[in-house]
């Protein structure tokens, strides 16, 4: 593959992905405004489209042509900078996301992500922390005590539960031995004695699939852990202050986040896009990524499903949580697997 | 000349960030052009084949250590620095002195070490054999960084502890 | 290493373990814990040592178990090891089983004083360092042992520290052995520099091939001589006795284990351990053979006068120490042993009756405070019968064998001479004389002390009682135990002993001397009948002695108790200087003492510490602060200025390091 | 193609900013991050150097220094906080008490 060949390439595969993902993030709103409506027995948006499925167009030209007000005594620089590194950092991580296997178009064999780095996993890992920039400098140039303690509070949760949930993929990485996410999905083809699917979840790693399920939850501030943004007691935390456009920055951010983390979930405990193959050779292409999208689908449902039924933790439970059980639960987690391995 | 494009490009970045470092009066802007250092440095990195590292580098430095830093900034609402009249004689030797020195060091490094050029990706920082070194041929090592990093911790914790907390602490303990 | 290791190790270890948990923990634990703690592991190793008779016939001797390497400098090598032959078999039985059984009586003794835990772990301590020395297979781990005794007893003596007498007795005690041990180290460095090792079994064979010294002082005489200093300061004998009498401020149990059975032994042990050393020195044997002898005549005379009933013991154990160097001195290395291990009996027992002596009389030791306690005090009274007639030398007892066989090869051996059984037998008679003295004025007559003194010195737990007391049964039962081997410890006779131990004295002289020649067997012959009647002469001459003595002292102090004052008096200025033991003490603070404080003080002091080397000192300090002044101004405080000087050292290195590259 | 000096004069120039950074700057924090400057430029020219000497142990080196870095960033930033307790400032120029 020659150099223009593979820049237009990936040019393609980054516009595609990145409309993919803005309409996900857009009706990932909409499915939590829904969801959450009948959880609490209301039926959420309804007036704009069928079901309201025109929602997220309207919110979007809302937030388009409303005043963006920029309040005084922020610090300007970063006050316009840190959305813009939030929802930077959210959508960044997505590219080294496969999302099914490579399809032969032509004489090319594409791979169906951007690019596919051999430490993978660490990008990810690395991208969202950075993700952390937005919110901090957000609360702290906003020059608002809300905002402020919303920016404090989520550095310090996100920094505490980064460990808990990489200590959790190691597990994994000791069972496919590798950082590329690729290699990791295709070491969880095939089945335990022909039903149970080998993926990760059923591989000894239940425990670290649900400290990574936790630990995500407090790196993407959502319930019960969006003490960062808690309405009671801090407004709206890091974007007390934002409005129109950049305050929809930060909701994309957040969205695009939970997306990231619903992926990576999938990919590293839930055998990615692994599922039953059927049907003519086309429909034999398109399963994978149909079978990656449902896995995805079904964590965000669990997304929502959790904001809508349990209560926000207090500030300091939630430290104590991480460091003094999740972290030591993710680190004899690791141990045992590490020794169960060596011994197998 | 792609390679040599690209190491340009993000040492350029490195530098200005470096400068910028030194230019600006506010606290929160140095740190924030350390982390487009500890970037661009990574790409650096990743042009050696250095991938592993450069990982680690984004996540350790601009992930963690950073933010630390920001953190700090934030929570003791750093303000711009003042202007003293600390040492004008660091200023007037300093400058010209440092000049000179980079200079001279430079020349030396180039007119040392000749034209032998680094292929990129000539060493492969593969993760697995990195592993290999760290947790074979420099166990030892490895484990010691341990015990640093938990001394560390430990003195991070009493030295930031309120006062009227340690004391309490030792009252109980 | 044996394929059936006996662990000898382990026999000084558990000692050192019971002191270790005595030492650490003790203070926390109840008195009846700590005498369990010090008994079972001293009992362990006594144990231990049992263990080792009963494989002892089966063992290629001598036996020797290397625990570690020590230290290695060269060719020279000392390893923690540890040697058993019939030598350091009968001190390991004598050291364990005296050791245990005054473990034993401690406990009742101790039982009332503070420091309970203190003295058992003192006392277990000893006993490691004891055993170290006993056992130890080349001269720098005796070495150890040897110091660690001298602490152990230094310890002890001092162990009612508050007291002012105890503390300095202490310190004179450490100070004397400290001037045997400077000759004992030369010794030693002397044998690492001429046979490159320490270990006894290279030493021995390098120093067997040595040609006799017979003229002249050679190597060997310099490292006997060197070698009887460490032992004349260990064992007490002239010029270094001083100490052991003051070392009777330790509690009795200690003076008993320390100041008479065991550790004061030491010496005798060290140089029958190098017997082949003073084989090939004659001169230095004589020298042995002569300050044994006086020692023995010496102390006998000063302990007629004492009046102190553990001062008298603590002389008699000098005068018996010397009868052991004259048994060396004349060759018979066995002999000397026999007495060691027949007077660690009846002179253990004897410190221990006195212990339960002064015990009953509430801590009185003025025998002239004492008197007609043989109905108070039975069980004490027949112990202490038992062990003086033991050391007064009559038979069948312990004391009548071995010193009775000292006597006669002192006359008989090539080495000796008539002077020195002339000699021994006339101290024979005084040491008769004076432990009966004491006898007598102990238990017979009337009680002369006060008759409440008792109360008020001794505490609530016998008020009950009365005044005196018999002892408890834990003190009570070591002491029949000693009576029974004192009487019955030489039984096994002096030419039996010697056939066991003198394998361990390979290369004998004396067998090597009345080997028979196969045409010297008719001569041999008729030469032993002779012996054998001079035997029986030598032995009736010194029971005679002895029965001499105890007439005297029936005469003098049961008969006729006035008459011993008017002796005195009519003996004046004599009388005088025996009872202030020859004004040794005082001799020696004129002329060593005083020099040695005057000339630290007025030079070493005054001159060098103060003048040299503190000026020396000051003056540095004077001028570091003068320059200190002028360059303290760099130090501003400001962080980056001490930044920058940092830059400039790091530039100026870098720029050193082109400058090098450079060239 | 790229000579080894070459990353060699630019971890050089990221040294040099960060010992002038030492020097003039005076918010404590910001010392600190230049210390951190240094260190970097330190890690590129070992990563440089194990390329050219194809020796990955230069890598692992740089592994190191970052533990160190981060250790030493937990406690300096805590001594920090603990001097803005006490002294209420961050300017090292006021904090200078270290003299006689």
């Amino acid at each position: 593959m020659s150099i223009p060949i593979f820049i237009a390439a990936s040019l393609i595969k980054i516009v595609i992905t990145i409309v993919i993902l803005l309409t996900a993030v857009a009706y990932s709103v909409w499915l939590e405004r829904k969801v959450v409506g009948h959880i609490q027995n209301r039926w959420g948006p309804t007036r704009v489209g069928p079901f309201g499925l025109l929602q997220p167009l309207a919110d979007g030209v809302k937030f388009l042509v409303k005043e963006d007000l920029t309040p005084p005594h922020v610090y300007k620089p970063l006050y316009i900078a840190a959305p813009m590194i939030a929802v930077t950092f959210a959508l960044t991580s997505i590219a080294v996301v496969p999302i099914g296997n490579p399809v032969t178009i032509g004489s090319y064999a594409v791979p169906l992500q951007i690019t596919d780095l051999n430490v993978g996993l660490l990008v990810i890992l690395g991208v969202t922390s950075l993700g952390v920039y937005g919110v901090a400098l957000s609360g702290w140039s906003s020059n608002s005590k809300y905002s402020l303690l919303g920016g404090l509070r989520a550095s310090a949760q996100m920094v505490s539960y980064e460990i808990a949930l990489g200590l959790s993929l190691i597990g994994v990485l000791i069972a496919a031995g590798s950082f590329s996410l690729r290699e990791i999905v295709d070491a969880q083809g095939g089945h335990f004695w022909g039903i149970i699917p080998r993926w990760n979840i059923f591989h000894g790693q239940i425990i670290a699939f649900f400290i990574y399920l936790t630990a995500a939850y407090a790196e993407t501030n959502r319930i019960p852990f969006d003490l960062p943004e808690a309405e009671t007691e801090l407004v709206a935390g890091y974007h007390t202050e934002y409005s129109a456009m950049k305050f929809a920055m930060f909701f994309m951010a957040e969205y695009a986040n939970m997306i990231t983390v619903a992926c990576l979930a999938t990919l590293l405990f839930l055998g990615g896009w692994h599922g039953p193959l059927f049907g003519p050779p086309i429909l034999q292409a398109l399963l994978p990524v149909f079978w990656f999208g449902v896995k995805v689908f079904v964590f965000m449902f669990i997304y929502i499903w959790v904001r809508g039924t349990l209560p926000r933790f207090r500030y300091d439970q939630l430290m104590a949580f991480g460091w003094k059980f999740l972290l030591p639960l993710a680190i004899a987690n690791l141990v045992i697997t590490a020794a169960v391995t060596v011994a197998w | 000349m792609l390679h040599l494009i690209l190491f340009t490009g993000f040492g350029l970045v490195c530098v200005a960030g470096a400068v910028n470092l030194l230019v600006q009066r506010h606290p929160i802007n140095s740190a924030l052009s350390l982390v487009v250092v500890m970037g661009a440095l990574a790409a650096e990195y990743l042009l050696l084949g250095a991938e592993f590292v450069a990982a680690v580098q984004v996540i350790v430095y601009a992930g963690a250590v950073m933010v630390l830093f920001v953190f700090v900034i934030m929570l003791l609402n750093a303000g711009e620095e003042e202007r003293t009249q600390g040492s004008r004689v660091a200023l007037l030797l300093g400058v010209p002195g440092l000049v000179v020195g980079s200079l001279l060091i430079a020349w030396v490094l180039i007119h040392r070490s000749g034209t032998e050029a680094v292929r990129v990706g000539a060493l492969p920082g593969y993760p697995k054999a990195i592993a290999q070194l760290l947790f074979h041929d420099f166990l030892l090592p490895f484990e010691v960084t341990s015990i640093l990093v938990l001394i560390a911790i430990m003195g991070a914790v009493v030295l930031a502890a309120k006062p009227s907390q340690v004391q309490q602490g030792k009252k109980e303990g | 290493m044996t394929p059936n290791p006996l662990h000898l190790w382990l026999i000084p270890v558990l000692p050192l373990i019971g002191a270790a948990i005595n030492g650490l923990f003790g203070k926390r634990f109840s008195r009846r814990a700590v005498a369990a703690v010090a008994l079972s592991f001293c009992g362990a190793a006594f144990v231990m040592a049992l263990w080792v008779v009963s494989r002892f016939s089966s063992l290629s001797l001598p036996h020797t178990e290397t625990l570690a390497t020590w230290l290695r400098a060269g060719s020279f090598q000392a390893d923690f090891a540890f040697y058993l032959d019939q030598l350091s078999l009968v001190m390991l039985l004598v050291v364990t089983g005296v050791g245990f059984l005054i473990h034993i009586y401690s406990v009742g003794y101790m039982w009332e004083e503070g420091g309970f835990y203190r003295f058992f772990s003192y006392l277990n301590l000893f006993m490691f360092f004891m055993l170290t020395l006993v056992l130890a297979n080349n001269y720098l781990l005796m070495f150890i042992g040897w110091e660690g005794v001298g602490l152990a007893s230094y310890l002890l003596i001092g162990f009612w520290f508050t007291k002012d007498s105890a503390a300095s007795a202490g310190k004179k005690a450490f100070i004397v052995n400290r001037i045997g041990d400077f000759g004992f180290l030369i010794g030693l460095f002397l044998l690492i520099k001429h046979f490159g090792s320490l270990n006894f079994e290279q030493v021995f064979q390098v120093a067997a091939q040595q040609p006799v010294e017979t003229a002249g002082v050679g190597l060997l005489t310099t490292i006997g001589l060197l070698l009887m200093v460490g032992a004349a300061g260990k064992s007490a004998q002239i010029p270094l006795y001083v100490w052991l009498p003051d070392a009777m401020e330790g509690p009795t149990p200690v003076s008993a284990l320390i100041h008479a059975a065991t550790m004061v032994t030491a010496g005798v042990y060290m140089v029958a351990r190098s017997h082949v050393i003073f084989e090939h020195a004659p001169t230095a044997m004589m020298v042995v053979a002569i300050v044994g002898t006086l020692t023995a005549l010496f102390s006998a005379t000063i302990g007629m006068a004492q009046t102190d009933i553990k001062k008298v013991l603590a002389y008699s154990t000098v005068s018996q120490l010397g009868y052991m160097f004259m048994a060396c001195g004349v060759g018979a290395f066995s002999m000397g042993i026999f007495h060691l291990m027949t007077h660690a009996f009846f002179k253990g027992l004897l410190f221990l009756a006195a212990g339960s002596v002064i015990h009953a009389v509430g801590g009185e030791q003025d025998m002239r405070k004492m008197g007609g306690l043989r109905t108070r005090i039975p069980w004490t009274f027949w112990t202490m019968t038992a062990a003086t007639f033991a050391i007064a030398g009559f038979p069948p007892l312990a004391g009548f064998y071995s010193k009775d066989a000292i006597l006669f090869r002192a006359f008989v051996s090539p080495q000796g001479s008539w002077v020195y059984w002339a000699i021994g037998v006339f101290s024979a008679l005084l040491t008769s004389f004076y432990m009966f003295r004491q006898w007598f004025l102990t238990f017979f007559g009337e009680y002369r002390g006060e008759p409440n003194h008792a109360q008020d010195e001794h505490s609530s737990h016998h008020s009950g009682h009365g005044g005196i007391h018999e002892s408890p049964k834990v003190m009570l039962i070591p002491l029949v135990i000693l009576a029974v081997l004192s009487v019955i410890g030489g039984w096994v006779g002096a030419e039996r002993f010697n056939a066991f131990l003198s394998p361990g004295f390979h290369g004998h002289a004396i067998t090597k001397l009345v080997a028979p020649g196969p045409e010297e067997a008719a001569r041999m012959a008729v030469e032993n009948r002779a012996i054998e009647h001079l035997e029986l002469g030598l032995t009736f001459v010194a029971v005679a002695a002895a029965a001499s003595g105890f007439f005297l002292a029936w005469l003098l102090y049961y008969r006729r108790p006035q008459l011993p004052q008017e002796i005195a008096r009519a003996l004046g200025r004599f009388y005088q200087a025996v009872a202030n033991k020859y004004y040794v003490d005082e001799l020696y603070a004129v002329l060593f003492v005083e020099p040695l404080v005057e000339g630290s003080k007025n030079i070493l002091w005054r001159g060098m510490d103060q003048k040299v080397i503190d000026g020396a000192l000051d003056g540095s300090a004077q001028g570091a602060r003068e320059v200190s002044d002028s360059v303290r101004r760099m130090q501003s405080g400001n962080l980056r200025s001490y930044a920058g000087w940092v830059a400039v050292g790091a530039a100026a290195v870098i720029a050193y390091m082109i400058w090098m590259g450079a060239r | 193609m790229i000579p080894l000096s070459y990353y060699l004069v630019l971890g050089g120039i990221l040294f040099a900013c960060g010992v002038a950074g030492f020097l003039i700057k005076r918010n404590i924090i910001t010392i600190f991050m230049s210390i951190e400057l240094m260190l970097n430029g330190v890690n590129l020219s070992f990563v440089a150097f194990a390329a050219h000497w194809h020796a990955l142990s230069g890598q692992v080196f740089v592994f190191f220094v970052m533990v160190v870095a981060a250790a030493e960033a937990a406690v300096g930033l805590a001594i920090i906080i603990a001097v803005y307790r006490t002294r209420e400032t961050l300017n090292v120029d006021q904090v200078n008490l270290l003299k006689l």
